[in-house]
């Protein structure tokens, strides 16, 4: 089993794809010459009209992947950035998403939107918000965030063998940093399926991809001072696996939701907001959270990285509900 | 309801006649389908006056030998997009009155199960990808159904209604340069009514035509009277034939006149009641169309008005069709919002059957 | 003073501030015949330059107004539907709210983006989406909810005369329903002061617009139970006067938040994660939501009746708890 | 850094000058702008290479002339609009080079006191309305601008520069199109080098320029040599002065050509190493600008090489300010979100102290 990058975990992911579907095809800007090797090579393999390069028309990415699939395709659109899909909202939740519920059902629509967001990598502002909680809100759409290479090979496979939108969040720095064996065999992860990443009995600690690993670091200062946090991966934020999270919860009795994305209305608010309907007996303490304090990503490496959470103010967040 | 029966004006409007080879039959069906999208909006404003329908109603009067003239040249497996103002589309398209109008009443029995109405209403299985509320939306759609037809190599190809207004919208430029840039199968069509909602063409395009604006997609530019189906057909054909050969996308601009409000309750202040019946007596397509018709000798002003009772009686079957027809049950609510298993874990049954099926 | 709908104080709003103020001007499609009367007579009053009729395009209208107020004017952008903002997402979101924070302070924005939601009109899932919880996530901007008429004006003066870019939601039912005596005089409703439409001891309901009218109903249903609800309408969700919420619930002990728009990951998520960060200790039960189920908006009456949240649901809602 | 010291073929290129009535200073000022931009960029590449600076870079060498001749073309109060590729657009409108070197390293003492970089750059003191992450979104920003200045009645002109790639968005066509329905006080400036990102224009482009796209708004639009600054000047003179006057915007097209990479770190497989060397030998606007000057005895190669001096002293005094500033401190993290009171209740006291000064 070779060990493969995030990136390269993707790119697995849409050549088994595309070989075995040829329904199967992607669109973007950009992505013969792709940038973070996601789509690398899949031009030359599988030509012009299966990685289809588009001018830099984000709304028209996003209803043309819509009206292929309405016609019986399986598009992956890329959206370079996540904050790019700024441009394509009206056809990603106004059409895509809703078409189904408005055409009485009779409408299967198979599209995977990928992008990638995340802060870390002095983009500023315009290129690094994390958008998933605004498609959380959206019926009709479901939406993955993978943390290992492991998990984004396999969810992307379930994403585009899913026949509803999806929108496949890859993270920007895990492209690079998350390494690991992947089989270059076919397998799926299923959506809904929470990971728990560590075990642990006094803390629940919900984080989403790059805070996965945060939350771990928190972990083991944690562990130094007894206490024993289990980490959860909910891998897909639509559909969520709350019974993961919430049996845990009934087991530590605590909760701590850690993200990229701003707090205000983050998708941390309805993990707690889930929690206390399914654990609130459960809590010995107050849900909290750790995100973005609300603040556009600054360019400066020193402002973005005290933007980011930290595995410092996990463990502080940690020890407030602990003490 | 108005007499379509053509004043002499008429007759002389339409000298030297162009039928593109359709045969009698042909030309009486394009016929038939006007005075069914006429009739079925008539009875529908109706309705609505007297409150037995509701919603955002958004009628096609006077603009039929557009819808009609295009949908002529399509084959079975084409596709169309279509705007807030579908119900001609549709009805070119091969849809039924009945479960449309049910549609437009929030039944049950309508094609999208009362959950869409007049401004979603679509028909998959008929090629009809839907009206849209959205103003321009059904361009980027329609070129990804044409691209989805390139991509796989086959030989569909999707036509796109929308209207002057739409022609001011990003997803108008995207849309079409996109589908520019690729050569493919598409057929956009601009309804040039002269109004958008309440702003008239002229304060909102700074030029003089929409098909103009081809010269940016360096694809061809028509303009027709969306008044004469005959014309519209001929534009429309040469489009398709095109797109359908592999060279690529047409903007065609069928100048037209929207003869009632922007929706129903539309008090209209921005336009003289003299403008609207000046157009009403010069560029009716149907009293057009009939007078070439008959001019043609395909049909008597008998026959014309034999179809027209035909017609009048299926959309009565739809009006009873629809009021007969129940309300969508409360358990209809939750189903549809996705394919296969709800991530809320609300099972979809029906829908997922009628997928299926 | 005289008996105003709601719509007619926005309108009284506006010509009073464009009288006051002449950097004051409102762009948008359609305005000058407006069709919900919010606009009526300023095009009259104040000539083709102070109200700009648009073409459709509603990235130009968003981007229109930020660059008209970097050089000093103080646009009141109207989009017809909110969900229409979906095709100006960029210039509201990507640049308007971020533009600030991204020059480092030196811009000063007073834009207002006024627009309508809200179910109950048979508009179907494409004209009736409230999608303040989108808003609400982004750093930079504010939004408010009028609920009453009275609010309506002051809080539209407000919005005007604040150096910031705001969302500025109305409810389409609201228009015309919610009338009361509205001083013809100038005066202002301040952000992040929630306004207690009903004092009770047993729960807090907290509402968003027509979902106050909701929640009094199911209080005076509640009463006749016994049990006095508390209804609070927060009027703007950012800023969000939590204290008012809070130091009810510590009161009351119980919460149920109530909006139209869909639960997840919807503005309730976020009172109810705030809730228990500042009165955890004084729950006696889960924090609850009432709010569309995740659908989008049916056309049919029968079923988009179904879909907006009801007086007995509230009632149930709060009998579970109290239970 | 290359000498930029003319060849002979440059002379001969320059034959017939136009100087539109620019006195020598102003010629000179044209001439150390351009090169105050081409040295900056390069000691830019330098440092990024070294690690001394970082983030996304996109370098505007090989096009310095367009951002100067438009520029040239304008008064105080007007303004301009920019895009990713913005630190030409701010050097030609006149931002200093010391606080622009420091917000590209992200220092406290940088004109967004580190929060922008590169593609937020930005003096509204300047008229500098921000370089732009968002391609082709700086267009309905300066068309609002132009807006703002038409509604106050003021004289004032909005500029905006955006690239070949941006014209397929539908930024531009909303944009333009709502300037040109007002006739708004706005001058559209497409840089057209080329290629978008690793495209080259004609994949997403369907026509040869980009300029015909003007009459797709009833508005002028110009094809100029963008890599001679005094075509480009006087091409936006004109457009300017018609803006001024009240006439309405005019779309310009500036051939030109990207020597660098997209940004900086582009592998750029999209094309030939030839073809790049083929373009710095050919058109590089400051060999070409630096010949005229001579041929029009404004200056000898001498005071050229002299003034090349001065400004790469500007450039190291710039790095140095930059290299020496502090970093901004953690109490600037939560600062400048809004102007006055924070929602999270989080006080910015210096931003807004700055704003009012
Ligand atoms: C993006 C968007 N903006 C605004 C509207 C509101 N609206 C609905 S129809 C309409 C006018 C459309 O005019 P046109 O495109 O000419 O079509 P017509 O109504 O004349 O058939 C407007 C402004 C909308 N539905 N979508
Ligand atoms: C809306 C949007 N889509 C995509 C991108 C990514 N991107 C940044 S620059 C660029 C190419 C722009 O080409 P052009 O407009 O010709 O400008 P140039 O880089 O050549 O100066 C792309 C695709 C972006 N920043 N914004
Ligand atoms: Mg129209
Ligand atoms: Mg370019």
């Amino acid at each position: 089993m070779p060990e493969v990058t995030y990136s390269q975990a993707l790119n697995m992911a849409l050549r088994e794809e595309m070989q075995r579907d040829e329904r199967v095809f992607c669109l973007g800007e950009d992505i013969k010459d792709s940038t973070y090797g996601v789509t690398r090579g899949l031009y030359e393999e599988f030509g012009a009209k299966r990685v289809v390069g588009t001018p830099i028309s984000e709304a028209a990415i996003g209803g043309a992947a819509l009206g292929s699939a309405a016609v019986g395709m399986r598009p992956v659109a890329e959206f370079m950035y996540m904050t790019f899909m700024m441009c394509a909202m009206d056809q990603m939740v106004n059409q895509a998403a809703k078409m189904k519920y408005m055409f009485g059902g009779k409408a299967v629509l198979p599209i995977v939107y990928r992008t990638m967001a995340g802060a870390g990598r002095a983009n500023a502002a315009q290129h690094t918000q994390d958008l998933a909680s605004w498609f959380s809100h959206v019926p009709g759409m479901k939406v993955v965030m993978p943390t290992t290479a492991y998990d984004a090979k396999g969810l992307l496979k379930t994403a585009i063998r899913d026949d509803n939108p999806v929108v496949f969040v890859e993270n920007k720095v895990l492209y690079a940093t998350a390494k690991e064996d992947v089989p270059d065999t076919d397998y799926t992860v299923p959506f809904g399926k929470a990971s728990v990443r560590r075990e642990g009995k006094d803390v629940t600690i919900v984080g989403l991809q790059r805070m996965v690993e945060t939350a771990l670091e928190a972990a083991d200062e944690l562990a130094e001072a007894g206490i024993e946090a289990e980490v959860i991966d909910p891998r897909t934020l639509v559909p969520l696996d709350i019974e993961t999270i919430a049996n845990s919860v009934k087991k530590t009795h605590r909760v701590v939701v850690v993200h990229e994305a701003h707090e205000r209305v983050g998708f941390g608010a309805e993990v707690i907001a889930q929690v206390v309907t399914h654990a609130f007996d459960y809590l010995d303490a107050p849900p909290a959270r750790v995100a973005n304090p609300n603040v556009p990503t600054p360019f400066s490496r020193t402002l973005e990285e005290l933007s980011i959470p930290s595995a410092g103010q996990v463990v502080a967040a940690v020890r407030a509900l602990v003490a | 309801m108005a007499t379509l029966t053509p004043p002499a004006s008429a007759t002389t409007a339409s000298s030297g006649i162009e039928r593109h080879g359709l045969s009698d039959e042909a030309l009486l069906d394009m016929y038939r389908t006007m005075l069914r999208i006429r009739r079925f909006e008539e009875r529908v404003k109706e309705l609505f006056l007297e409150a037995r329908l509701y919603g955002s109603v958004h009628l096609y009067i006077g603009e039929e030998a557009v819808a009609t003239g295009a949908c002529t040249a399509l084959r079975d497996g084409d596709v169309i997009s279509s705007t807030h103002r579908g119900h001609g589309h549709c009805i070119a398209k091969g849809l039924e009155l009945a479960p449309m109008m049910a549609e437009l009443m929030g039944k049950a029995t309508g094609y999208n199960h009362g959950k869409g109405g007049s401004m979603h209403i679509a028909s998959l299985d008929h090629g009809m990808l839907g009206a849209n509320g959205i103003v321009a939306a059904g361009i980027p759609i329609s070129t990804g159904a044409a691209l989805g037809f390139w991509v796989r190599g086959s030989e569909e190809v999707a036509v796109c209604f929308f209207g002057d207004g739409g022609a001011n919208h990003g997803s108008f430029h995207e849309g079409i340069n996109f589908a520019a840039t690729l050569k493919l199968p598409a057929v956009f069509v601009c309804e040039n009514n002269q109004y958008a909602q309440y702003h008239p063409v002229q304060q909102d395009l700074p030029i003089e035509n929409v098909a103009d604006r081809s010269v940016a997609y360096g694809i061809p530019g028509v303009i027709v009277d969306g008044s004469d189906v005959l014309a519209v057909y001929g534009a429309a054909k040469t489009a398709v034939d095109r797109a359908r050969a592999g060279e690529g996308p047409t903007l065609i601009e069928a100048k037209t006149y929207r003869f009632e409000g922007h929706f129903l309750g539309d008090p209209e202040p921005y336009r003289t009641k003299e403008e609207v019946a000046q157009a009403r007596a010069s560029r009716d397509p149907l009293v057009r169309f009939g007078a070439i018709l008959q001019q043609l000798g395909v049909a008597t002003a008998d026959r014309l008005q034999a179809i027209d009772a035909e017609v009048k009686d299926e959309v009565e079957a739809a009006v009873e069709f629809g009021e007969e027809s129940p309300e969508p049950g409360a358990e209809l609510l939750l189903t549809d919002i996705y394919t296969g298993a709800d991530p809320d874990g609300r099972d979809a049954p029906r829908s997922r059957s009628e997928t299926d099926a």
